[in-house]
């Protein structure tokens, strides 16, 4: 913890994230972090595996740009919004190439991760009877009860990402995390993992982190790199910092619709800038003024001092 | 029934949809609210029929409190004022699979007789003519919680003889197999559409039109499915709502007609 | 969350633990609801399977009483001190009557906790190889991977308690309870539970939890009763409130060491006291004064309000 | 050895152990730590040879600031000022089982030649003489940190040829069995006594005398103990504990002396 683990995206993503990787960019709508897939895009990453719950616009970005050769998730779309087109493109008509899917439902996903956490072989949920889900998916399998009491849960096998990416509101040097509002599958998702990058919006002193252990979901032990990148989940959300941009969610699914038009948005907001915080600055500063909402504050809490 | 129709009786197709599904709530304790239609059901219900009525988002969010219309099932607004904000693994272990979730939403892309439901794909699956969302959720919410709704419109190409994937698992159409799955669901319980309602026969597990919305047809309802219904002995119309209901949606849950006009 | 379901420690005692019951009073060193125990043995309970990773001294008080048949449990000692003698007196000597035992390891009977909210029939470990253990519980078993890693496991089935009692530092009136500090498995035993006592050290406004709805452990949805009373965890501890008894830990082991000295324990501070607020007075201010720690406060998140 | 002639010495026989053993945490991070002297050890070898040291408590705490002796696995100031505090579900699985432990400190009512370890009963579990603790964490600790070390007075009643009941596994005398078991833990690594300290031969998995204490025999060695040991080649001396080490063991770590007089 003594150790600093702070690095620029830029470094944390050429450091940590290789060609042919198994990624996880992991956020429920919440905590997307939209900047180290920028990254991972400008760095011409090629025939990544990506893992993601949900994968959102910004897996349609990725896989847009052609960093992925497979996709691994449990809900494909533009939540609230409709269809990831450079995706279907790809999964439709193989346009332009090939994409290999392999999917779960949502728990099936959580428990592939809470079992490579864990170190377990499988993990056993209560889902996909008389689905068709196991039929496509044969990592999916039935188990009865070992108690005699003629139970059948279906197992699924654990997810081991090589890098899983995650952002949070704080951390410190170490990259002890802390995460309020909604918190997905993040801490499983990185306890998973091989290796780790903990993007915040703040790095903040380690007595804030102390001063409320309990808020802490991915501690330093298993970070490799913390990115502090203000604005990094744009167009998604981060809880207390700023709202989600509905309107971008809607305008993607113009962008996206056609190759062309996504290439050159790609050109103009990803390629064409060095950093995440050319992207930030080009937006302007009072398009981010408008995301910011009013405080509504936490209140405190006593832990004591038992010197 | 067309939407000039529906305009004339005071009310949008919507409307009418919102007011009968909040109405089935009635007396519902913990219920796992979808984005769009489910949403604004929940709440209507909440605030008429069900008051202890807790809503539950699969993104975490225990006993919600949303001051404005959440546009994404993770919209930070369910999270401020909420009650509890757990993992999804917690929500969907010591929640939704330890039984706890009384009712739940479902969307789908097609739904058979039995409330068999495909969001995967439509064609064949490892050539997909249509490559849609997938389960999300949808196949435990359809195994796990107690009842499951049904809220969409109706047509030759989402009420199918034969959907194109199993994604989500309904009736069997075999009572006494239904009865022994030992899951706590046992397909959907309810489908509210833009032309009627229905409930599943016990016996047959199959989709039963209980009421036509006002001014439409039998016939109406036929056209828009791809197998002949089975129709309740006493079909009734779809009682329209309420003033207050109206009011309700209107002024408080959707004031920008996002969902209902 | 409309309806209050705030009762007295007697009245929640009273209709919701039942003889025969399987009860489960958890925190883990922290936490630890001793006036419920002892309200436990002053409505006379009797045949009780208690479940508790670490018997700890209330369970010896219990156990002592006579109001359990059956222990189930992964720990059994006075932490830090020694043994817990009126158990070991039934256990080694069926003074003055037997007590069947059930054991485990702890990461055992957190997951049978887990496994019983969850509705598993069964959850996967890696522990109790080549242990004595499973040669003493027929109920853990080993199971191979169906994927043909040749990983083996063991499993423990669900533990499901008729009531699981666990205190808070606070709730609000519909028995949505927040804990920080130790958090043991207090969450899962709840959820595990056909029924569940809530007692915390104060009742607050609701909207002091939805200020921070990440600090809420229990659902009021799981919960039954919600009781305040206020240093019910004595000699245990509740973080930020007051301080772990050690001196009475160590008193307890020369309590215990005798029955009948045990018995006039019983009866001086249990049976003779109506309630916890006269054990409470019993002690004297100055007492509780000098277990009360210095503040240590968290500092505050902001959730943002998003109207 | 006896306590006055450890006193001669300057220091404790505690003391003694407790230099010993936080020397072989050298590099070490992530530590297990165990209530009583293996608190102290963990706290002495931060301030000296393992500056990174993490203390980590199967209470669900993780780097912990202590600023007190804490009194037992579960004192609250362990929580106060640490970085992380977490289910023991989430400790036991994504800690420990994950491998995340690099050392654990085992406590043993009864060990074996191979480290076996009986922390459950003496005589027969059924009608035992004396019912001990049990497994507590110890079993999953045994098994999944990548390093075990055990800090025990011995004797003969404690250093035994069979042990009444094998709460925690130890090295099984198979080497090859050994590293074919599929798990992190391999047995315990190292065991500090109050006279002399034993590592593990990696080939026979047994207990072999590394050093002996100062004014220690190996005569003395082999009257508590149940078997003949096994003595390194280069069999030395326990070096004593730094000016500083009892500086920071008496000023910081224990001023009181609960432990170490």
């Amino acid at each position: 913890m003594s150790t600093s683990k702070v690095a620029t995206m830029h470094d944390a993503v050429a450091d940590l994230v290789r060609d042919g990787d198994t990624v996880a960019v992991e956020g429920f709508t919440h905590l997307i972090c939209f900047a180290a897939g920028h990254e991972i895009i400008r760095q011409r990453r090629r025939d990544l595996t990506l893992c993601r719950m949900t994968p959102d616009v910004i897996y349609d970005q990725m896989i847009g740009a052609g960093v992925a050769r497979k996709l691994v998730f449990s809900w494909l779309g533009n939540p609230g919004v409709g269809s990831l087109h450079a995706i279907r493109r790809r999964v439709e008509n193989a346009d332009p190439e090939p994409l290999e899917v392999e999917e779960y439902s949502h728990f099936g996903m959580v428990c592939r991760y809470v079992a490579g956490a864990s170190n377990l072989p499988f993990f056993p949920i209560r889902s996909y009877y008389e689905s068709d889900i196991p039929k496509v998916n044969p990592k999916i399998v039935p188990m009865r009860s070992p108690y005699g009491d003629g139970t059948e849960v279906y197992v699924v096998p654990p997810l081991r990402p090589d890098v899983t990416i995650v952002h949070a509101q704080r951390a410190d040097a170490g990259g002890n995390a802390q995460i309020w509002g909604l918190l997905g599958c993040q801490k499983e998702a990185a306890f998973a993992a091989d290796r780790v990058i903990v993007v915040c919006e703040e790095i903040v002193d380690e007595a804030v982190v102390r001063a409320d252990p309990n808020r802490t979901v991915i501690p330093g032990i298993v970070v490799d790199a913390v990115v502090e990148e203000p604005l990094a989940c744009h167009p998604s959300f981060v809880q207390g910092y700023y709202d989600r941009d509905n309107a971008f969610y809607l305008r993607w699914d113009e962008i996206a619709r056609d190759a062309g038009t996504l290439d050159a948005w790609l050109k103009e907001w990803v390629y064409d800038l060095s950093s995440h915080a050319e992207y930030v600055e080009k937006m302007g500063a009072a398009y981010w003024d408008a995301l910011k909402p009013e405080p509504a504050m936490s209140g405190q809490v006593n832990y004591g001092r038992y010197a | 029934m067309s939407a000039e129709a529906a305009a004339d009786l005071g009310y949008s197709q919507a409307e009418l949809m919102i007011a009968a599904s909040a109405r089935q709530l009635a007396g519902e304790r913990n219920c796992f609210v979808g984005i769009g239609l489910p949403n604004i059901v929940c709440n209507l219900a909440q605030r008429t029929v069900a008051p202890d009525l807790q809503l539950v988002y699969e993104s975490g969010v225990f006993g919600a409190r949303p001051e404005r219309l959440p546009l994404s099932i993770g919209d930070p607004t369910l999270v401020s004022g909420s009650t509890a904000v757990t993992s999804m693994f917690e929500l969907f272990a010591f929640y939704l699979q330890a039984g706890l979730i009384d009712v739940a939403f479902l969307g789908a892309a097609q739904i058979d007789r039995f409330g068999n439901i495909n969001t995967t794909v439509i064609g064949d699956y490892a050539k997909p003519k249509v490559r849609l969302p997938g389960s999300g959720g949808a196949c435990e919410i359809a195994i796990n919680a107690r009842k499951v709704f049904v809220i969409m419109r109706q047509g030759q190409r989402s009420f199918v003889d034969t959907i194109h994937f199993r994604t989500s698992p309904g009736h069997s159409g075999d009572s006494e197999h239904d009865r022994n799955r030992g899951w706590w669901g046992s397909g959907p319980t309810s489908v509210v559409t833009d032309l009627g309602t229905y409930f599943f026969d016990e016996e047959a597990g199959e989709m039963t039109l209980a009421t036509l919305h006002p001014g439409v047809t039998l016939d109406q309802v036929r056209e828009n499915m791809g197998w002949e219904p089975r129709v309740a002995a006493d079909l009734g119309e779809t009682p329209s709502p309420s003033e207050e209901e109206l009011r309700l949606i209107r002024e408080e849950l959707d004031p920008g007609g996002v969902y209902t006009r």
